[in-house]
């Protein structure tokens, strides 16, 4: 069974349909990427899969799991994580906070545990440190720990966003552009922190402008345009549609 | 007085938001009356740019000479009146108010006469507002609004209009009236500069080509020469 | 890793501290003068559980002197109808007030922003009709008078009779000690990080998991809870309950101590309630000019201390030698950890 | 069937006055993306510019009416600039915090200027009662509703027919669009509160002959009009006329026909109802961020 199924999902917004009728599947393990022209439906489907939107129509399941009515933050606390594309973090936070902000219920312990901080809490608040520092360390932003996260620079900004996304250890992880506005070196480490991942076991479904990330290491790759499923496969299949060249780059 | 030929001359220019700087020392002329194109890929400064020059987003650095003054860091008011237009990216007309109502707003700075007649003849150039008159904007299809921005910010009759996107989230038809409109505009002597994803569609009318890459010129030339630049291909054309 | 140095310092200060409040009223001679010290304490609380809601979560609620007034006035009744004890009294008027949270919490939170502010403000505004009109509840205008003095036992063991103002100060220090504990470790546990996600983004806080609703209830009623207790301890202090304690004009003084002294920072709510109740006794300023200046002083803090007075405060400290060793030394202690 | 309509028209009066300030509120918040907190406070300080004007110095009342409107459109224009311009691109939080204190400044400087006790300021028409259609009717009643019904029409025309008028609608729209076609959207903020204070002064004027003005009156102002504007949908102007005089009607009928101490109860029931089944307002399009 797929680790993630969406069928037929349609979202309008005023009269205008930003998603059309889209099926999609993920499975556990594959590393995808969802391609398209601005305005496409790729950050609106993501937002309808993470309950960040409504969906008109369709359903997304999850593991077997109907999820498409879900509450967001019930989704995240199912393992799936995800990223937004406006590049969202706590600004005013240290490196290591925002990195502890990514892990909130996921390990199940109750508001009064939290208070009474309980011996369990505070082996999971101890787990989570400990973490924070795996990931700093395994995306490079160690030196940086107590630095208020307005300060980085924007690949190192997107770095910890991509860290902070894994702190909860999800299944399966959304990642909307990360690699949009970084420069080629960032996008190189971006690069291989996804294909270590994924070699890792964690499964990556993300969005991406970038054709050279996305023909690089993408197993397999999603056109969306105007709303639209139009073609899916392998890079080499979708870089000799002619449909698809036409949709993202105009005659 | 400036050269004549120069419209715009931007020199090492630096700005961004806040502590995140998008442009790091640009430097560009624009000729009059041509049609220039901004490409890059997303977050390389095409729209901070425009932005910069317009005065909505303050330059830390350098200098942008509009028509022989320096125009770094004027209010968008001043910057209009002098003769530089700008459409910004996604929906920028008043959803609420008629297609009548919004090209009056889009006169807003002038105090002269002509304004009701300008806007007539705005109807007459493009008949697809004429029989919208009355309807709202917001009500009209993402195209049709492109063009509205685009009369809108016309009837100041610039010197240069500067357009973020035109054919951002539009259909192919539409794309294709749209830069039908770029190419009128042009064709009656306004200088356009226009930031676009769609590259080759862009670069296909454009006289001069200008790629940005992580706040840098990356690569300028004509059009063509920029269509057919090998690593350009690669890099934001697809192959 | 916190060394163990950097714990040190803090640990000893405060405990020179709490010498120094339970040695207060043995110097202070001036009772009014202790008065005004458990006025500072009640503003202290108060001050301090309204920051659990505005600074940590930054819910704007207009309606929290409501539950410190509710409390007052369930602690009043209780006492004056059935003559229950204060320890009951306490915990009950807590209740009331949460209770109430939770009820009206139900739509307001529901509110954004500004909606849940205007919401709020009229819920209090309900509240005080119902105080001034409903004479067989509350007395009316006439407040409810009679309020016991507490009498705190336990056992054979203890048996404290509450009479003299440095008994009562010394019971409201008890209670701000409680209320201080129970902030701090809201605010520096892990519910306290999630409190922070939602001030600072919802949206970001959702995508990691966070319910809203069930963490902004939870302020929202436990700060009720703490209103109504100190509401209690001070209608058995003035031993009555009057229509003016849920007046508007408490949640003004609120916003001026969190926002003068330092919204989200504990200190800083702090040193704005000693400033707003102890500073002015001295200047001996009438009651309707003080609250001009207060407001002057507001609109001042707002435009120029954006981070109130402890944030200039620490710019201050920072800048000092003696600070500068310390983190330093702070510093040394982490590298070699 | 005589007090019912004597109800209805004290319910009409009554819903003008909150309109009068909800409208100011429904217009600064679309203009300026401000809530001010201290709007009804500055009703009261128009009331009280009419009581010198007509009491204190003597004037004929339509000099005293304009007086009023005059100096609070002056005034609004000041507030503007002193207390709202340094923190309008601060967060709302900031805004409602900083309205608040100007709210408690104006209350208690104006309690030192002229005293915490309620003051009346009956004009000769307050006790000619005429008879309309079988029905005994105060001539200050009437003035109240035609000339605040004209100054809501002179308004409404003034929005839709005039380039400045337009251009405040516009910025409800979209503020970046304005900037785009070159409103200068500081003036137009500082403007947009001179003149919904000069309203604020002629309101005044006219309704304070029927009530009794004090400082402390703009509070409950405050709120009740923010319930009309949050009923009518924020932002929009004739929703907030509309929730305002629904609100005065409702209140008036209360008063008259269930009890007079709850009828501030019944303004705020009918907020919650709203908001619960109309978040948006009743006029308001799709969602608003605040």
């Amino acid at each position: 069974m797929a680790l993630l199924d969406v069928r037929g999902l349609t979202k309008k917004f005023l009269g205008l349909t930003a998603v059309d009728n889209v099926d999609i599947t993920i499975e556990t393990g594959e590393l995808v990427s969802l391609i398209g022209p601005n305005g496409s439906g790729k950050t609106t489907l993501f937002n309808c899969v993470t309950g960040f939107l409504e969906a008109d129509a369709g359903h997304v399941h999850y593991r077997d799991r109907d999820i498409t009515k879900r509450a967001p933050y019930e989704i995240a606390l199912l393992g799936l994580s995800r990223t937004f594309q406006q590049a969202r973090i706590y600004r005013r936070l240290s490196v290591v906070e925002n990195l502890l902000m990514g892990i909130q219920q996921h390990q199940g312990e109750s508001i009064l545990e939290r208070v009474l901080l309980t011996r369990k809490v505070r082996r999971l608040e101890q787990e989570a440190t400990e973490r924070a520092e795996e990931l700093m360390d395994f995306v490079g932003l160690t030196h940086l720990r107590d630095q208020p996260a307005g300060n980085l620079s924007y690949g190192q900004y997107k770095l910890l966003i991509f860290a902070t996304a894994l702190m909860p250890d999800p299944d399966l992880l959304l990642l909307d552009e990360p690699a949009a506005a970084i420069n080629p070196t960032m996008i190189n480490r971006m690069k291989e922190h996804m294909v270590d991942l994924n070699r890792a076991g964690k499964t990556i479904f993300f969005i991406e402008h970038n054709m050279e990330v996305v023909m690089d290491i993408c197993e397999r790759i999603i056109v969306l345009d105007a709303g639209r499923k139009i073609a899916e496969g392998p890079p080499d299949s979708i870089r000799n549609n002619e449909r698809c060249m036409e949709a993202y780059f105009g005659r | 007085m400036a050269d004549e030929a120069r419209i715009l001359e931007i020199n090492d220019l630096f700005s961004g938001y806040g502590e995140i700087e998008v442009l790091k020392g640009v430097s560009l002329e624009i000729e009059n009356g041509e049609i220039a194109s901004i490409i890059g890929a997303n977050g390389a400064g095409k729209s901070t740019l425009l932005k910069t020059v317009f005065g909505l987003v303050k330059a830390s650095h350098g200098s942008v000479v509009f028509d022989g003054q320096d125009i770094a860091n004027k209010r968008p008011t001043d910057i209009l009146r002098l003769g530089l237009s700008y459409v910004p990216q996604g929906r920028c007309n008043f959803p609420a108010m008629s297609v009548n109502d919004n090209l009056e707003m889009g006169a807003y700075i002038r105090t002269d006469k002509e304004v009701k007649a300008d806007i007539e003849s705005m109807f007459e150039r493009f008949p697809i507002l004429e029989a919208r008159k009355e309807v709202m904007a917001g009500n009209m299809s993402g195209g049709e609004q492109q063009i509205l921005e685009m009369a809108m910010a016309l009837l100041l009759h610039p010197k240069l209009i500067m357009i973020d996107e035109p054919s951002l989230g539009l259909a192919p038809q539409l794309v294709e009236l749209v830069f039908k409109a770029i190419q009128r505009i042009n064709a009656d002597g306004t200088t356009t500069v226009m930031v676009e994803q769609n590259a080759k569609k862009a670069l296909s009318v454009s006289d001069h080509g200008i790629v940005l890459v992580l706040g840098q010129i990356g690569f300028e030339g004509t059009g063509e020469e920029i269509a057919n630049n090998e690593e350009v291909r690669r890099h934001y054309l697809g192959g | 890793m916190t060394s163990a140095r950097n714990l040190w310092i803090p640990a000893a200060l405060s405990v020179a501290l709490l010498m120094v409040l339970i040695g207060l009223p043995l110097v202070i001679e001036n009772r009014y003068l202790v008065h005004i010290l458990i006025m500072t304490g009640v503003y202290c609380a108060l001050a301090l559980s309204y920051d659990l809601v505005v600074g940590h979560v930054g819910l704007l609620s207009l309606a929290h002197p409501t539950f410190f007034g509710v409390g007052a006035y369930a602690a009043a009744i209780l006492s004056t109808r059935v003559a229950s004890p204060f320890l009951v009294n306490l915990v009950v008027a807590g209740f009331v007030a949460a209770g109430l949270a939770s009820v009206v919490s139900f739509p307001f939170l529901r509110l954004a922003g500004a909606s849940f502010a205007i919401g709020t403000l009229g819920f209090a505004l309900i509240i005080q009709l119902v105080a001034n009109n409903e004479v067989w509840l509350t007395g009316g205008t006439d407040c409810t008078i009679g309020v016991a003095r507490p009498r705190l036992t336990l056992g054979p063991w203890i048996d404290w009779r509450v009479s003299s103002v440095s008994d009562y100060y010394y019971l409201m220090l008890i209670i701000l000690l409680l209320v201080v504990v129970l902030c701090w470790r809201l605010t520096t546990s892990r519910v306290g990080r999630t409190f922070i996600s939602i001030r600072e983004d919802e949206i970001l806080a959702m995508a990691s998991g966070v319910n809203l609703l069930k963490y902004k209830t939870f302020a929202f009623v436990v700060g009720a809870f703490i209103a109504g207790s100190v509401g209690a301890y001070y209608a058995h202090y003035s031993t009555l309950a009057c229509p003016e304690a849920l007046s508007s004009y408490m949640t003004i003084a609120l916003l001026i101590m969190l926002f003068v002294g330092g919204v989200g920072r504990m200190r800083g709510v702090v040193l704005g309630a000693i400033m707003f109740t102890f500073v002015p006794e001295f200047l001996r300023i009438a009651p309707t000019l003080r609250m001009v200046i207060y407001g002057v002083l507001l609109l001042l803090a707002i435009r120029y201390m954006p981070e109130g007075l402890d944030g200039v405060v620490t710019k201050w400290w920072r800048k000092l030698p003696l600070a500068r060793t310390l983190a330093s030394s702070g510093e040394n202690n982490q590298k070699a950890g | 069937m005589e007090t019912f309509v004597e109800q209805l028209l004290n319910g009409l009066t009554l819903g003008l006055m909150y309109a009068s300030v909800a409208v100011g509120q429904a217009l600064i918040f679309g203009v300026a993306r401000l809530i001010n907190f201290a709007h009804g406070d500055l009703f009261m300080v128009g009331a009280y510019v009419f009581f010198v004007a007509y009491s204190v110095l003597g004037l004929p009342y339509p000099v005293a009416i304009c007086v009023s409107a005059v100096v609070m459109f002056g005034f609004g224009g000041l507030f503007e600039r002193v207390i709202v311009r340094p923190i309008l691109d601060r967060p709302w939080h900031v805004h409602l915090v900083a309205t608040l204190g100007a709210s408690i400044i104006l209350i208690s400087a104006f309690t030192l200027m002229w005293g915490s006790t309620a003051k009346q300021v009956p004009t000769s028409y307050s006790a000619t009662i005429l008879q309309v259609a079988g029905f005994r009717v105060s001539l200050q009643r009437i003035i109240v509703v035609v000339v605040t019904l004209l100054s809501f029409l002179a308004l409404h025309l003034f929005l839709q027919k005039t380039k400045t008028g337009k251009a405040m609608k516009a910025m409800s729209q979209n503020r970046e669009a304005c900037a785009v076609v070159g409103v200068d959207v500081r003036r137009l903020s500082t403007l947009t509160f001179a003149i919904s204070c000069g309203l604020l002064g002629l309101a005044a004027s006219l309704v304070s002959p029927l009530f009794t003005i004090s400082p402390t009156m703009g509070m409950g102002l405050t709120f009740k009009a923010f319930a009309a504007v949050i009923m009518g949908g924020f932002g929009q102007v004739n929703g907030a006329i509309y929730g305002a005089i629904i609100l005065g009607v409702t209140e008036a009928l209360t008063a008259g026909y269930i009890s007079s101490a709850y009828t501030d109860a019944m303004a705020f029931a009918m907020m919650i109802l709203v908001l619960l089944l109309r978040p948006q307002g009743l006029l308001g399009r799709g969602k608003v961020g605040i």
